[in-house]
């Protein structure tokens, strides 16, 4: 196991030099911050000083040399924006997207194969097709539209809610409902088919010839066979999280690096970027390699080496 | 709210006894919601609004304060102020005031903060927005007199020093600050990233004691969820909220926000060149239709780029009449005489430069296709659409309907005029000889003279040359909560003076 | 009328079964699948739907393309179900007043031009990119899957983001780059459907008989993997729409005056307090293609196997 | 007591509404068992044989199928009167069942001595003691090591032994009644012999009626007290094994009984062929798996030789049988003689040229001399493409053999040649029979006019009777094109009739070759002498 794990970081310093290079030339070429940052009727001079001061007058590589440089040092260079180290800036707003997902993915994988169990123990039947019908609402909902009805509802109309924020446990629920919907609505479908396909194997009627209940059955012997893709689809998800994240951000005020990110760009903050784009990957990174130790957990099959 | 409303009740019956989430305050605590959160919150960038209306008088003062209604200066930190010779002012400031870290406030501390504003290491907005290019410089005459001397003269020194905000000589040269230290009646408590700025109360303050004793700083981009914080009780006032959020006009105040919108026009490229196509323009579209519909209705036609609180603001300009049959006249007049009319001109937008402005563009190209112009709509995003804003500009460029929104809130033409009109200005289009002498000639002059000046700058833009289409001079709409007894100003466009909030 | 069969051996008895009750036993044709498509009721009204919304794109910015733009002020944010202004105005009007039934139809077109084409292009590629890396494996599989890691550890709002600001957001760049975010998914499925499929014995055998490697990608794998495809491809055009109305939600994407339901769903959220329509009409209209292309897909995927129309098709016969 | 049936089932239907029309899966049906005493439930695929028994665990999914009249009497007690809980209560505890694939039967998830537990827990034993249990029980059906195998997992062990644990979790609580469905099929001659013999010393043990349900008749054979002979839902014969066995009255038990391989004497054919050409030249040539082509010396003692240094020569008009068990490396050695794969060491040699020294070219047009048939014509088949795609493949992938407008043609000729009708040239592989698609891959083989025809377990997963038509179909083609084949099979029995010479391998070795009646009625080495007693049936010839 262990030098799987050392495999497969090697592997991903790979994908990371490729995604840093790639997000270092890409994010350049969105044009020049100095505009953003300096007054609409400041002087050529001002503009000079201020792209001097942050290297943006040295040709590319020159400033991809200092990158790596720096990133050798743990550096990620200044935030323009915030005249701070980019890395803190990052620290500082990820844990609250982390919080979000690590409340929100356990609760999708709790609800989908709940859901999804239920539907494939009778396929066809009312719950089957209500589970199939709202999980597809669910999957083909816009995100912040969902949000923004929530806070009317919830926070304005019936006032069980606070609108937006972070701070008791409260302002959590409707960001994490909604960061929920689509992982839920894609997610109660793989576990509808897998579960499917489990509850027709052999072992399953060798379960019911050693008199085990239908309870049992669906939740001890089938599901555990049929996780396997349920992870692969959920950890795809919960790698897509920031997406979700960027919006249920934007609307309820959540300070987390979804908008950080975004925000980074639309002020061209590149360290920021960088910075971010290099920590969320690494939090992918890290949720693989815990998939693939489940693999290995759910099937005794599954053995690294 | 009816639709929301049946299906609040459908699911309130699902819901256990419902609790009320909004947090129980101090009664003289107030919680306020920003469009933006800061990023920075040093002295030397308060006039940018997301910092301003945190820290700007509040937790940091300025030695002069505009009067927006009066065209005029008052006295904050400094008592009083004279100008010794063309390029030399002598400032007396206030005595026996400390600053929150409780170093005394003095020349020393004026000249620190001006020193720190105008140091090239940072890019504080104070300086590369008013104070460029003044040379500005200030010498200590005794502990409460301070003399600024700028290498020409400078008719509207006291404005500018009306964004130089002083903070204590402990603040650091050379390096931005996350905490502010100044003499206002808020200390500056907290700033959590991304999350809240809290102020509190400086009993110790010089002036009159505020009845707001800390203040929560919280900010939602989305419009309807700030006015939603405001409605359910969980903030008190919302900055900036979107005209259609504004639907209790018990709450929801207007305020001018000195933002002018304004089509530039190519006026060098066909066929814009032709002051008839130009004049079509103007008249063909419709700006009365706007206000109250996708415009607030508290917003005001424009007829040029400068509101009404500005010093050098032409009140004798009359709106064009909204009149296609006459445009069509004149593009008919333009194209005898053989200007291509029916070339392809872009109408640039950009999303979001105010509420509505999509749909204000889409339907400002509907208005000018019903005359018969082809018009391109494109929405640009901020880096692109300010390479189409500046200087140079593109060789090859089609014929551009620039939207562009310009605030001046500094309450001087200054500011607009060169940059917008001069030959050398950055967005400026036009290149007129006599136009250019007229704004290097303003800017020499002081008081009369000098709004005399300007109003016939803006009169020549507007009617001899007709190089834009001035639109509205934008208004904001800001919540205030029941609780709270507060009518906005202009004032508030970058600022929001907590001891100026009473509680009802 | 029940035809009753003596316990079929499943397979020893199917085949007198099957000739008594289609005789032509032919495959494939129009007029069958149209057939089948009838037998399942949820199917046909997906069907029916879609080329409904087919019609709409090809014809609607023909026909509506006008009333789609036509600036009425004083019908602005019009409520629906009313046709005091015309039936054009049954859904009501936007914040221009403009009908809102005409703007649905019209950017069905963009809407469905950007799912479609971003997803048949993420499709082709990571299609055929997956076939390679699970058929030939190797170093060329682990670098294609290290690219696509790169991809997906990148969030794709972001990098799209990035992108339309690097270059305009128009409708070509939208596709492009929405297409280039979802490869991975592709890729990684079809690999994954590959390694099972390559160590069938038909894919032994056709190896056995000497075939080429492109004829086993082509003939054999390519369409035993191409129902899961097209099952996925129905989710992922959902999730491209969502996407392209999330990017219109942060004021980057598709732009005015071009028009798509994810650009109204994300301008219309604006008025959710006092005109609801606005954003409810275009979500609607997202939500009914998705469902529509997810059911049609997962009825595709049985009429394109041969055993489970086979099954189908002989319950035609008993209605003869 | 004796006489008292343990378990009786009376005129029991039971029928599958499917799209295509009622299916009565089970007719009318009645059999019983005693304590004690095991009956044997007889028949092929598709014959019902298993429905029966599955409807007494309440195994059969009802909706859809539909118990449409019948008693299942358990010790005088109707089950189908009985509530579900009660019912399974009953499972696991007075009734319990063992299937066919082991492998597929246990939860691949959980280890094996928490499968065994299982059965003790349900039915109340707490679960240190079902656990400490489950460690006897496996010890008792012949698990070495108990304690530390338990917590290992079903795919940690051999065939045989996964059925054997199916047999500890099933006897756990000491059973009235056991309900084997087809427990040997899936297992090695050899083992199945072993098996059978464990199941018959538990019933001696403690008692317990046995239901054993197969289409061997081998298995019935050797263990069966009475039979009930199933064809198409229906009983059509019941009775004392040995009566049955001796003289079936029905005529489906005759053709059963005449089908079993190996009763019809030896092929002679051909044996005196020394003359004939040699095709096909094995020499030395092993198989390593972990280790490159050409390098056998680097493998150390933990390489996999999956062949080892195979010698033998394929003559023309030969038949070729290679008999071995799972593992034996009869497999490898054929995807070796395919091309699919290298050998480690040695030559093979077509018409006396290298195959593995052969340009790509030459390789190319080797494949076309030699032709497959696979063991699961199933698989084999792509189940997208018709069957004339399919028969037609050959010549889409050797250009230039037959112009493409003949292929239609052809394709029917060739489908007539193996006994299928014309029309069946646009359907797809599924609406076929196991024996028709085995067919159908035969004629797929000639389409390329081979010499040598490589059968892979052609027969193994098809029905005795279709075993025995494919076999014919075989005989035929071998006279009139003068084929050669290499035969695989795990089973002497198969190769009797129809192998001019026989190769024994085992655990990648040769271990006996020789002339087919050489090797039946002489054999030499201990392994050929264990095959041959497990397949041997003691039955006078029925032809």
């Amino acid at each position: 196991m262990g030098s799987f794990i050392f495999k497969r970081s090697l592997q991903s310093v790979f994908s990371l030099l490729v995604l840093i290079v790639l997000v270092f030339f890409l994010a350049r070429m969105t044009g020049s911050p100095a505009d953003l940052y300096l007054p609409q009727d400041a002087s050529a001079e001002i503009r000079h000083q201020f792209n001097e001061q942050f290297g943006f007058n040295d040709p590319l590589y020159v400033q991809f040399g200092h990158f790596l440089w720096g990133l050798l040092h743990f550096d990620m260079g200044q935030s323009l924006q915030f005249s701070r180290p980019a890395v803190d800036v990052v620290l500082q707003a990820f844990p609250t997207t982390l919080t979000l997902a690590a409340i929100t993915m356990p609760l999708v994988i709790l609800v989908s194969v709940i859901t999804g169990s239920l539907a494939a123990f009778r396929p066809g039947g009312v719950f089957d097709r209500l589970a199939s019908f709202i999980s597809l609402i669910g999957a083909s909902t816009p995100n912040f539209w969902v949000a923004i009805v929530g806070v009317l509802v919830f926070a304005v109309t019936l006032r069980v809610l606070p609108t937006s924020g972070t701070g008791t446990p409260l302002h959590w629920i409707l960001p994490v409902a909604v960061l929920m919907l689509r992982p839920t609505g894609v997610l109660v479908q793989v576990v509808r088919t897998s579960m499917m396909t489990a509850l027709s194997s052999a072992y399953i009627k060798t379960a019911r010839a050693k008199g085990v209940g239908s309870r049992a059955i669906v939740f001890v012997h089938a599901l555990r066979n049929a996780l396997l893709p349920v992870i692969t689809v959920a950890s795809d998800q919960a790698a897509g999280i920031v997406n979700g994240a960027v919006i249920v951000e934007t609307v309820f005020g959540f300070p987390g690096i979804g908008k950080l990110m975004i925000d980074s760009v639309m002020l061209r903050d590149f360290a920021v970027i960088q910075a971010a784009v290099l920590v969320t990957a690494l939090a992918v990174f890290v949720i693989n390699i815990i998939v693939d130790i489940t693999y290995a957990l759910v099937d005794p099959r599954i053995r690294y080496s | 709210m009816n639709f929301w409303k049946t299906i609040a009740v459908v699911t309130s019956a699902t819901l256990i006894a419902p609790l009320n989430p909004a947090s129980a305050q101090d009664a003289t605590a107030v919680a306020i919601v920003l469009p933006a959160g800061p990023d920075r919150l040093d002295p030397c960038e308060t006039p940018r609004s997301v910092i301003g209306r945190i820290i700007k008088q509040n937790v940091v003062e300025t030695l002069v304060e505009l009067d927006y209604d009066k065209h005029t200066t008052l006295p904050r930190l400094a008592e009083s102020w004279e100008q010794t010779a063309p390029t030399e002012w002598v400032f007396k400031l206030r005595q026996g005031i400390t600053f929150h870290d409780g170093t005394p406030f003095d020349a020393k501390a004026v000249i620190h903060s001006l020193e720190r504003t105008n140091d090239p290491a940072l890019t504080c907005i104070t300086r590369t927005k008013y104070l460029d290019g003044t040379d500005i410089k200030a010498t200590e005459v005794d502990a409460h007199t301070v003399k600024f001397a700028t290498k020409t003269a400078v008719p509207i020194l006291p404005t500018l020093l009306a964004q130089l905000t002083i903070s204590s000589v402990k603040t650091p040269k050379g390096e931005y600050t996350a905490d502010p230290i100044g003499t206002g009646p808020y200390k500056f408590d907290h700033w959590t990233q991304g999350e809240n700025v809290g102020l509190v109360r400086n009993d110790a303050y010089w002036g009159e004691k505020p009845v707001i004793d800390k203040a929560t700083y919280v900010w939602r981009s989305e419009s309807s969820v700030a006015a939603a914080m405001v409605e359910t009780g969980e903030a008190d006032l919302a900055f900036s909220i979107a005209p259609q959020d504004a639907t209790n006009p018990e709450t929801d105040k207007v305020y001018p926000n000195s933002d002018s919108a304004l089509f530039r026009l190519s006026v060098d490229i066909p066929p814009l060149n032709d002051v008839r196509v130009r004049k079509a323009i103007n008249l063909a579209i419709d700006r009365q239709a706007f206000l109250g519909s996708i415009i607030s209705d508290k917003a005001e036609l424009a007829m040029q780029q400068v509101g009404p609180s500005v010093l050098g603001f032409n009140a004798n300009l009359k709106p064009w009449p909204y009149d296609p049959e006459q445009a069509k006249v004149l593009l008919a007049e333009a194209k005898a005489s053989g200007v291509d009319v029916d070339r392809e001109i872009r109408m640039i937008g950009r999303p979001a430069m105010f509420a509505n402005s999509n749909e204000f563009v889409e339907a400002a190209a509907e208005m000018l296709r019903s005359v018969g112009l082809n018009i391109k709509l494109d929405n640009l995003e901020m880096t692109q659409w300010l390479k189409m804003a500046n200087k140079p500009f593109a060789e090859d460029r089609q014929p551009n309907i620039f939207l562009t929104m310009h605030d001046n809130n500094s309450g001087d033409a200054a500011f607009t005029a060169f940059f917008k009109y001069h030959s050398n200005g950055r967005q400026s289009e036009l290149h007129d000889a006599d136009l250019d002498a007229l704004i290097v000639d303003a800017g020499t002059q002081s008081g009369a003279k000098r709004a005399e000046q300007y109003n016939e700058v803006f009169r020549r833009i507007y009617e001899d040359i007709v190089a834009d289409v001035p639109l509205f001079h934008m208004v904001n709409y800001m919540r205030v909560g029941k609780r709270l007894d507060f009518t906005p100003t202009i004032a508030n466009a970058v600022e929001l003076q907590l001891a100026r909030l009473k509680l009802k | 009328m029940h035809s009753s069969i003596h316990a079929s051996g499943t397979a020893e008895m199917a085949a007198p079964v099957s000739l008594t009750v289609q005789p032509t036993g032919s495959s494939g044709g129009f007029k069958e699948i149209l057939g089948l498509l009838w037998q399942d009721k949820v199917a046909t009204v997906s069907a029916a739907l879609l080329v409904i919304v087919l019609a709409c794109v090809l014809l609607g910015p023909w026909l509506l393309a006008d009333q789609a733009r036509a600036v009425n002020l004083m019908a602005r944010n019009a409520p629906p179900f009313s046709i005091s202004k015309g039936w054009m105005f049954f859904l009501g009007a936007d914040a221009l007043g403009r009908s809102l039934l005409a703007r649905i139809v019209v950017a069905s077109q963009n809407t469905i031009v950007i799912a479609a084409s971003a997803v048949l292009l993420s499709m082709m590629i990571g299609g055929i990119l997956g076939l390679v890396a699970g058929y030939k494996g190797g170093w060329v599989s682990a670098l294609l899957l290290r690219l696509a890691d790169a991809i997906m550890s990148f969030p794709s709002m972001l990098l799209a983001v990035i992108v339309l600001f690097v270059f305009d957001p128009g409708i070509t760049n939208v596709i492009l780059v929405l297409a280039v975010s979802r490869i991975p998914i592709f890729l990684r499925t079809v690999r994954a459907e590959v390694l099972e499929i390559k160590e069938r014995m038909f894919v032994t055998a056709a190896r056995a008989m000497g075939a080429r490697t492109d004829r086993i990608l082509l003939r054999h794998i390519a369409p035993m993997v191409l129902p899961t495809v097209i099952n996925l491809a129905a989710l992922e055009i959902a999730f491209v729409m969502l996407v392209e109305s999330g990017l219109s939600f942060l004021g980057i994407g598709i732009q005015p005056p071009e028009v798509t339901w994810g650009l109204m769903v994300a301008d219309g959220r604006n008025y959710l307090g006092s005109a609801w329509w606005l954003a409810f009409w275009p979500g609607v209209a997202i939500m009914l293609v998705t469902m529509a292309l997810n059911l049609l897909s997962n009825w595709l995927r049985v009429v394109t196997d041969p055993v489970e129309r086979w099954r189908l098709q002989t319950s035609v016969g008993r209605h003869d | 007591m004796t006489d008292q049936p343990l378990l009786e089932i009376k005129n029991l239907s039971i029928s599958f509404p499917s799209r295509r029309g009622v299916v009565h899966a089970v007719d009318d049906v009645s059999w019983s068992v005693k304590p004690g005493e095991t009956l044997a439930i007889l028949g092929e695929s598709g014959s019902g044989k298993s429905v029966s028994a599955s409807a007494v665990l309440d195994l059969v999914d009802a909706p859809p199928a539909v118990i449409s009249s019948g008693q299942i009497l358990y010790r005088g007690r109707d089950l189908l009167k009985v509530p579900r809980d009660e019912r399974q209560a009953i499972n696991g505890r007075k009734i319990s069942m063992i299937f066919q694939d082991p492998l597929a039967a246990l939860n691949p998830v959980y280890p094996i001595g928490w499968q065994v537990a299982e059965t003790l827990r349900v039915h109340g034993v707490d679960s240190k003691t079902a656990h400490a249990r489950a460690i006897e029980l496996l010890h008792k059906v012949g698990i070495d090591d108990p304690e530390r195998r338990a917590r290992q997992y079903p795919h940690q062990f051999s065939g045989g032994q996964r059925q054997r644990i199916m047999i500890a979790s099933a006897i756990a609580l000491e059973p009235d009644l056991l309900i084997a469905d087809e427990p040997t099929s899936a297992l090695d001659v050899t083992v199945q012999a072993q098996v059978l013999d464990l199941l018959k010393s538990l019933q001696a043990e403690n008692g317990m009626g046995l239901v054993l349900i197969t289409h061997d008749l081998g298995v019935v054979e050797k263990v069966a007290d009475r039979v009930v002979v199933m064809q198409n839902g229906r009983v059509v014969e019941t009775g004392a094994a040995r009566a049955i066995m001796t003289s079936p009255s029905h005529p489906y038990t005759r053709k059963l009984l005449d089908a079993m391989p190996g009763r019809h004497g030896f092929e002679t054919q051909a044996v005196a062929s020394e003359t004939r050409r040699t095709i096909l030249e094995v020499q030395d040539v092993s198989r390593i798996y972990g280790v490159q082509p050409g390098k056998a010396k680097d493998a150390g003692p933990k390489a996999i030789r999956a062949v080892d240094n195979a010698n033998f020569v394929l003559r023309s008009g030969e038949t070729l049988g290679i008999v071995g068990e799972s593992g034996s490396g009869k497999s490898t050695l054929a995807r070796m003689l395919l091309g699919l794969e290298p050998p480690t060491s040695g030559t093979i040699r077509f018409d006396g040229k290298d195959m593995n020294g052969m340009s790509a070219s030459e390789a190319f047009k080797v494949r076309r001399r030699m032709q497959f048939v696979f063991q699961d014509p199933t698989a084999s088949l792509n189940p997208r493409m018709t069957i004339g795609q399919i028969v037609s493949e050959p010549w889409a992938i050797h250009a230039g053999v037959l112009p493409k407008k003949e292929w239609r043609g052809r394709v029917i000729e060739l489908l007539e040649r193996v006994g299928l009708k014309p029309d069946h040239i646009d359907r797809h592989p599924h609406q076929f029979s196991g024996g028709q698609r085995q067919r159908i891959a035969i004629a797929r083989a000639l389409a390329l006019q081979p010499e040598v025809i490589v059968c892979d377990e052609a027969v193994s997963a098809l029905d005795v009777s279709v075993q025995a038509q494919v076999i014919d179909l075989l005989k035929t083609l071998r006279r009139d094109f003068g084929l050669s084949y290499i035969f695989i099979a795990h089973d002497l029995a198969l190769v009797r009739d129809f192998a001019t010479s026989v190769i024994v391998m085992y655990r990648g070795q040769i271990v006996e070759q020789g002339p087919t009646t050489n090797i039946y009625t002489a054999p030499r080495h201990d392994y050929t002498k264990r095959l041959l007693a497990a397949s041997e049936v003691h039955l006078p010839d029925a032809a």
